[in-house]
């Protein structure tokens, strides 16, 4: 699997109803040490209800300058959420699907 | 393209905190410049391979988390500008296992002209500039 | 001392480097057809080349990544590709015209048809990028290039009425005869030729290629303050001799020889050598930093080894790159294309192509990731965001403009 | 933000143009199709012109000469190319358009006595005049004058400025 894959992929929750992209996948360093760097698990995929071009990130960090361009960058991507791999139940070219309970965190990234 | 249905805000809880560096891989590894490590370019990251799941098949529950497993370059980068996908044998891979770091730029531990990755730039340097008069001397 | 003659030289370099074949006809254009009453749009151009050129310096210097590497990455690959196709083409046009200005100049000094003079221009070009080195080549053509103040030195000889100058500028109209459509076609045109995309690759290259640091940025700074804006006074003194001479006399410039009439008039034969020396020296200058600048932008997308610093055979790709557009280039002023004709276009594309290329280094010099504690000021940040929508608006209106002038005829 | 306002006044002004390019064809096609050519012409012989001036004062080289001379040259094949193309309907249109490519064939061939003029060196080192160049300046100089004169009355009879 290649992230172009999934990216800009529609995400469906368990019962097919459409709730936005895949705008970016997280990943994470945490793992024992390999030989240079940790393994990167990945944590989940972050979704935006709008577009999946994720413009620059100006959603998940804490920027705001230039102004007005970081506001309306942001505001475009209003309502963006990850999703834990826990709470994906298929994901692939055709799309992702949830599963039934899955939970919607916070997209913000950890400063 | 149907609206998509939006998820109130009081249903968004604050995420975990992973104990490690996060990475988007969006935001801070596709497009970013690779370096070896002498700091000499190679390519950009084009793609990311990851190790599972198998596209379009149901995730057994608790299923391991899939990891990054290598860089890709070459071909890909067409394919993610105009569509489609090559087979997966034409993929010029750079091992997660030989990636140092990840900033502004991703840096290798290991030499470019080891790699794969770089083989039209060896192949231009040994068939074009090494045969033009002054192409190995320094710029004086 | 020997720091602040550092400062000096990078100085007169910037203003030795500022004037291109585009600025040298453009202006000249203008001043012959409307005076100096477009004199405006050049203090605007340089006041936004300086904000950004300086803004790409400063990424460069802090981040030590350059311009195209930062727009590949904040954009993505399409449209990072859109923007390389676009950034390329214009190079390529304006490598075209700087090589058919340095053969033009060299015909106005010898009097042999410029087209001789192509070969021999294209391969003095190309020994220096693959020989020379990065620091060498910039102060040369820098300095040498800098005996274009002949443009200043013949508007004072040529005793014009400041007065009515100055009402041109201060008290812009369009004059009779010529169309209020031409006259904003060529405003772009201007703005485009002070602005060129080129001019914020090359800077933030070579900002790698002598390796700044966080230190270096007050120099650069100077430079780009002092320099620029003395580059700027230069373009104006180029549209004021054809404003003073060429314009009462009915003439509008179309080719490089009546850019020089000016300053015949006023400073005779030793005047017109000075002219070309300096013509030759900005042209040169500005073909090795548009070969180069194509060469940086196709590396940095695709991620190759680049720069001067390296031996060409450790940057295999970029130099292949480079001596492809020149051969390109060659090629294009051997269809007998007047290189005038493609230096008035290559200044519009510039207009046309502004946006991509400003907006993610505006983005980037707001990302503390790159930039620490170095981001942008908020009174650079309001600066720059009217600059784009300036930039936005030049932009979409040139092609219209282009159409419904025919080009500005 | 007047600039963008004045930006914007551009484009309006640049479609208005447009639309006034259009229906000024339908009105008048002779002075505008004749309005390119004529003051391309107009302008490579006043150059000319100034060439010859600032090479009889000695200031311009033989090379800048001739090299402007050329170009003015080229200039005029352009402009009589243009010329030329042009469909005259009426009678009167014929007759402007022949007179102007009459008066441009003058004009294309004092170019190139100016051009020949210029090339000779002015004086020789003894001071005295060289037969072929500074003899033959003036008189290039005169029919040069002629020609601007002949083409600005035919600008005036089109009612081109």
């Amino acid at each position: 699997m290649i992230l172009n894959d999934i990216l800009g992929r529609d995400v469906m929750d368990s019962n097919g109803e459409r709730l936005g992209e895949v705008s970016d996948v997280r990943f994470a360093l945490d793992a024992a040490p390999a030989q240079l760097l940790s393994r990167a698990r990945m944590v989940g995929i972050v979704v935006s209800p709008r577009t999946a071009t994720s413009f620059l990130g100006y959603e998940r960090q804490d920027l705001s300058q230039p102004w007005p361009v970081a506001q309306l960058l942001r505001w475009r991507h209003r309502g963006s959420f990850l999703v834990l791999w826990e709470d994906i139940a298929v994901m692939g070219p055709d799309g992702v699907r949830l599963r039934s309970e899955f939970t919607a965190y916070e997209s913000t990234l950890p400063r | 393209m149907s609206k998509a249905k939006p998820i109130p805000a009081q249903d968004i809880k604050p995420a975990p905190r992973p104990a490690g560096l996060v990475l988007d891989a969006q935001l801070h590894l596709l497009d970013r410049q690779i370096l070896d490590v002498d700091g000499v370019p190679v390519t950009t990251v084009d793609d990311v391979e990851l190790s599972g799941p198998a596209p379009d098949e149901p995730i057994p529950e608790g299923a391991e988390a899939p990891h990054i497993t290598g860089l890709l370059t070459g071909p890909v980068l067409g394919t993610r500008i105009f569509g489609g996908r090559p087979p997966s044998s034409r993929f010029i891979r750079i091992p997660w296992d030989m990636v140092a770091g990840v900033d502004t730029v991703v840096s290798l531990g290991v030499r470019a002209n080891s790699l794969d990755a770089s083989w039209v730039e060896r192949w231009m340097r040994d068939q074009v500039i090494a045969k033009i008069p002054g192409g190995r001397h320094d710029p004086e | 001392m020997k720091r602040l003659l550092g400062v000096a030289l990078g100085i007169l370099t910037a203003i030795g480097g500022f004037v291109d074949i585009g600025d040298l006809v453009t202006n000249a254009v203008v001043g012959s057809r409307f005076g100096l009453s477009l004199a405006w749009v050049v203090v605007v151009g340089v006041v936004g080349i300086c904000l950004f050129a300086n803004m790409s310096g400063r990424v460069a210097a802090v981040s030590g990544r350059a311009t195209f590497e930062v727009i590949r990455e904040r954009m993505g690959p399409r449209a990072g590709l859109a923007n390389l196709t676009a950034s390329f083409l214009i190079n390529l046009m304006t490598v075209t015209a700087e090589i058919g200005g340095i053969a033009l100049a060299l015909q106005l000094a010898s009097g042999v048809s410029y087209m001789l003079w192509v070969p021999f221009a294209l391969i003095a070009v190309w020994l220096v990028i693959w020989r020379v080195k990065f620091s060498i080549m910039e102060n040369v053509t820098g300095l040498v290039g800098l005996s274009l103040v002949v443009f200043a030195v013949a508007l004072f000889l040529l005793k014009p009425d400041w007065g009515s100058l100055a009402s041109q500028a201060l008290n812009p109209s369009i004059p009779s005869g010529e169309g209020s459509g031409v006259y904003w076609y060529y405003a772009i045109a201007l703005f485009g030729a002070a602005m060129t995309p080129y001019e914020v690759f090359f800077f933030s290259s070579g900002a790698v290629e002598e390796r700044w640091k966080v230190k270096d940025l007050v120099q650069s700074r100077v430079n780009v303050l002092l320099g620029f804006p003395l580059g700027g006074f230069l373009s104006l003194a180029i549209a004021a001799c054809a404003a003073v001479v060429l314009l009462p006399a009915g003439i509008s410039v179309t080719t490089l020889s009546q850019v020089a009439l000016p300053v015949i008039q006023a400073g005779g034969q030793l005047a017109l050598a000075v002219l070309i020396l300096g013509v030759v020296a900005a042209t040169f200058g500005a073909a090795l930093e548009t070969t180069l600048s194509s060469g940086y932008t196709l590396a940095q997308f695709f991620g190759w080894s680049w720069g001067k610093f390296r031996r060409p055979a450790e940057a295999a790709r970029f130099h292949v790159a480079m001596i492809v557009v020149l051969l390109a280039g060659v090629a294009v002023l051997a269809t007998g294309v007047d290189p005038i004709l493609v230096t008035e276009y290559s200044v519009v594309f510039s207009a046309i192509a502004l946006p991509l290329t400003y907006l993610p280094i505006l983005i980037v010099a707001n990302d503390p990731q790159y930039m620490g504690k170095h981001v942008n000021g908020r009174a650079v940040n309001i600066v720059a965001l009217i600059y784009l929508v300036i930039i936005l608006v030049a932009s979409v209106a040139a092609i219209p403009l282009m159409i419904a002038t025919g080009a500005g005829a | 933000m007047t600039r963008i306002g004045k930006f914007l006044a551009a484009i309006l002004t640049a479609l208005i143009f447009l639309g006034g390019m259009l229906s000024g064809c339908a009105q008048s096609p002779s002075t505008d199709a004749l309005k390119g050519p004529a003051k391309e012409a107009a302008s490579a012989v006043r150059t000319a012109s100034l060439a010859v001036d600032l090479r009889l004062q000695e200031r311009a080289t033989a090379a800048a000469g001739t090299t402007t001379a050329d170009d003015m040259l080229k200039g005029m094949q352009s402009a009589t190319d243009e010329l030329e193309s042009f469909g005259a309907k009426t009678q009167e249109e014929q007759s402007l358009r022949d007179s102007m490519l009459a008066c441009f064939s003058t004009i294309s061939r004092s170019l190139i006595h100016a051009r020949d003029a210029l090339a000779a060196p002015t004086s020789t080192p003894d001071g005295g005049k060289n037969l072929a160049g500074s003899v033959q300046l003036p008189a290039v100089q005169g029919e040069l004058r002629t020609a601007t004169e002949q083409l600005d009355e035919l600008m005036t009879k089109a009612g081109i400025q």
